[in-house]
């Protein structure tokens, strides 16, 4: 949904951040390669979701049966779940590459480990699992139409309604941040993690609203909710971006020839 | 302590209290059902940005704040009101 | 850092293996493969044929899933000895294995909740195959994203004597483009590409089961290492 | 009429002109707007959904008990006076005073929640839940998003009191742009309850 912020900060500038070193040989490229990633990835997920499925913007729950049908019947599902399989992974490249900065921060390593637990089940829960039970609908249009509403239903609270992972890996983002003492990403940054942790929470309302600003396509639960996450999407991605940049030559682990006997 | 009593803050928090009693005076139920009422929102509202103000204003001490943010938080306030009660007009 | 404890979770991968081929075998549902062109009342039909033997595999298999996971947690404990200027490519491998993982557990738990009352609705049945089918594939796009950052962090390994040797990382982009064909089982009922296919099925239940093989070997390897230049104690 | 009373009560201040032009953390104000901004759309939207089902509204409104919501409008107002004071106390040094007025803040802050409970679970046993209708689903997220706001400003009050405990304790002075910082935080909790009593339990 939130892809083609690429455009901003293009390739070039990564390459020129250490005079006159071939791309090749830059010290952080383990860490621009997983950065540059990430809107191949942004990109294929908004393709996913939105003009090879539409599935978004969301279809209203209190859509008629012959309308989820029609939908859950749609052949472009499957080529979604295909591309969605083979990109799901880079979600694991993409978190990260945030808990790499975490472990800058000045905090303890439990932050960037739960954080790291929450990125594996979210993955899960709130993204794979969504478009299999649109998938299966499409993979067997013999189903019967309660199966497929099942299927409609368990799809969009599980997308929409994953908030539990989120809210505590954006809480746990804020916190770190909020009580980094290295500035490794700005405080401002950690206030508005707050509040894209807090759309998690505006989000519980699309388990009992079936119509109305609060339902799943609803203007507060949904809509508005964008309007937080789209940017601050894009923010921290540019924040990321800048603090890879700034990371100091020293700080790196490979920043010195490694001692043959230096291990363990 | 009792220099605290003698606070302009102290005296904000009773005027405060004493518009927060006012406006429940004003919305109160009676026990009847509940009828639109233009008089009773206005009030109501009213009193509500008003004590917006004082807090912003003393509370949160931005009356010695920069001119930037005097004019943000006290816009929040004025926008908020009257976009509130542009709505509930629209609605009658 | 004590490699005794590493070497004994290491030995739990051929216990997988071996209980991998036992439920291979066991499963008639795997052998051959059962086809995705099946109607409800086939696939209703093939399970209340054979309850104790999917049964037997569905417990296994959970049990598989989960022996396999140190030998992935030893190669990111040894992906964080390879010096890169970031754990990043570790951090990736450890949330994709999770990922991947939870998955395969999924398509197991949909196996079983089917197996558990065979007698239900056709169509509920079938579902849950379908189901158990399609997180059977999903895997696939972590172990991708795996091999290649593994691949990724040996060849941006710093050290003049490397913790994984470079083949190593031929080796896992090979393994990922052999297994990559399997994630177009959705869009495929009939042919190489579907789930029962030549492609998506054998090829890639083979490049695990080699991939594995060889991981085991190579992890060996370098714990004996560890223990043989840096005086760690085995 | 703000000015009018600045005239007459400016002499009592124990040390007005200290006030820094940028009251805490300047990433703190950001966060502050940022909220204000997003409770206002919360805000306006409950007064145009309002709009196309007054009877609806009227109706729900009745159960609420005005009497808990005047309580806590108190309440928290009062807190936020003992924050401003302590604020006070600690800008000139006084870490005694500071200490206590916090203290104080922190008990009547304790009350909003365990008052936030008398008025719900009444409400919750006789089946007034958030499915009820869109007036009670409104009332449910919005007093349950700005009671997280006030769970999460005792937790910075206790910060604020450890702060100024340590400064007692060692005898220097607080550190006063934590202390701002956090009181401004509860300053904003309080003003968003203002708003909320009058939309939700007087207006009609």
């Amino acid at each position: 949904m939130s892809g083609g912020m690429s455009g901003s900060v293009t390739a070039n500038e990564t390459c020129t951040a250490q005079q006159g070193v071939p791309w090749y040989k830059n010290k952080k490229l383990d860490q621009w390669i997983c950065f540059w990633s990430v809107p191949f990835f942004y990109n294929l997920f908004g393709l996913v979701f939105v003009p090879l499925s539409w599935m978004m913007p969301p279809r209203s729950p209190a859509n008629a049966t012959p309308e989820i049908v029609a939908f859950m019947q749609s052949p472009n599902l499957l080529i979604a779940c295909t591309i969605l399989t083979l990109a799901l992974g880079l979600s694991a490249v993409g978190n990260a590459l945030y808990a790499c900065q975490m472990k800058r921060m000045s905090v303890s390593p439990v932050f960037r480990f739960a954080f790291m637990a929450g990125a594996m089940v979210g993955a899960i829960v709130g993204c794979l699992f969504p478009m299999f039970c649109f998938g299966l609908g499409a993979f067997r249009p013999g189903y019967d139409p309660e199966i497929l509403a099942l299927l409609y239903d368990f799809g969009y609270l599980s997308f929409i309604g994953c908030l539990g992972c989120f809210f505590l890996n954006w809480s746990l983002l804020a916190l770190a941040i909020l009580l980094d003492k290295n500035n490794t990403l700005p405080k401002w940054l950690g206030y508005y993690t707050i509040w894209q942790s807090v759309t998690e929470l505006f989000a519980a309302t699309v388990w009992i609203a079936k119509s109305g600003p609060f339902a799943w396509d609803g203007l507060l639960a949904f809509w508005f909710n964008m309007v937080l996450y789209v940017p601050w999407q894009m923010i921290v991605y540019i924040c990321v971006y800048r603090a890879i940049k700034n990371q100091p030559e020293h700080e790196l682990a490979n920043a010195q020839p490694v001692p043959r006997a230096a291990y363990a | 302590m009792t220099a605290y009593l003698r606070n302009s803050l102290t005296y904000v928090w009773a005027f405060l209290v004493v518009i927060t009693v006012a406006s429940w005076f004003i919305g109160r139920g009676h026990g009847a059902a509940y009828q639109l009422d233009a008089a009773i929102t206005v009030g109501v509202l009213l009193i509500a940005a008003l004590k917006a103000q004082l807090v912003i204003r003393y509370f949160m001490e931005v009356r010695f704040a920069s001119r930037w943010l005097k004019r943000t938080a006290y816009g929040w306030n004025i926008a908020l009101l009257s976009l509130l009660l542009l709505f509930y007009w629209l609605s009658l | 850092m004590n490699t005794t404890g590493q070497s004994l979770l290491l030995w739990t991968t051929p216990v997988a293996g071996v209980l991998f081929l036992f439920a291979f075998f066991m499963f008639p549902g795997f052998s051959p493969p059962m086809s995705p062109t099946m109607t409800p009342e086939e696939v209703a039909a093939f399970f209340q044929e054979n309850v104790a033997s999917i049964r037997g595999v569905v417990i296994l298999c959970n049990i598989i899933g989960a022996l396999l996971v140190p030998l992935f947690a030893m190669i990111a404990v040894q992906m964080l000895r390879v010096v890169n200027s970031s754990p990043v490519f570790a951090y990736s491998y450890i949330i994709a294995v999770g990922i991947g993982l939870s998955a395969f557990i999924l398509a197991d738990f949909a196996w079983g909740v089917a197996i558990f009352r065979p007698d239900r609705d056709p169509q509920l049945i079938s579902l849950l195959n379908d189901m158990a089918w399609f997180f059977f594939i999903a895997p696939v796009g972590t172990m991708i994203v795996q091999n290649l950052c593994l691949a990724g962090s040996i060849y941006l390994d710093a050290r003049p004597d490397p913790v994984f040797p470079r083949w190593v990382a031929h080796f896992n982009v090979l393994a990922a483009v052999l297994m990559l064909p399997g994630a177009f089982a959705f869009m495929h009922k009939t042919g190489p590409l579907a789930w029962d296919g030549s492609l998506s099925f054998s090829l890639r239940l083979i490049t695990f089961a080699v991939y594995v093989a060889v991981m085991f070997c190579v992890l060996l390897t370098i714990v004996n290492r560890q223990v043989e230049h840096e005086g760690v104690a085995a | 009429m703000t000015s009018a009373v600045d005239a007459v009560t400016a002499a009592g201040d124990i040390d007005a002109k200290k006030s820094p032009a940028f009251p805490g953390e300047s990433s703190m104000w950001f966060f502050i707007i940022g909220d204000l901004l997003i409770f206002g759309v919360y805000f306006v939207a409950y007064m145009i959904y309002r709009g196309q089902n007054q009877a609806l509204f009227l109706h729900s409104q009745q159960f609420l008990n005005q009497g808990i919501g005047a309580t806590n409008t108190v309440v928290l107002l009062t807190s936020s006076l003992f924050v401003a004071l302590g604020t006070q106390a600690a800008r000139v040094g006084k870490s005694v005073d500071a200490y206590r007025l916090f203290g104080l803040a922190v008990v009547f802050g304790v009350l909003f929640p365990f008052l936030k409970m008398v008025e719900w679970i009444p409400k919750i046993s006789i089946g007034i839940t958030p499915g009820e209708n869109l007036f009670f689903m409104y009332y449910y997220v919005m007093t349950g998003l700005h009671l997280c706001h006030v769970l999460l400003g005792l937790v910075i009050l206790g910060f604020v009191m450890r702060n100024v405990r340590v400064s007692k304790e060692r005898s220097h002075p607080p550190n006063i742009k934590f202390v701002e910082t956090g009181a401004m935080y509860w300053h904003m909790v309080d003003l968003l309850w203002l708003v909320l009593f009058a939309l939700f339990y007087l207006m009609r």
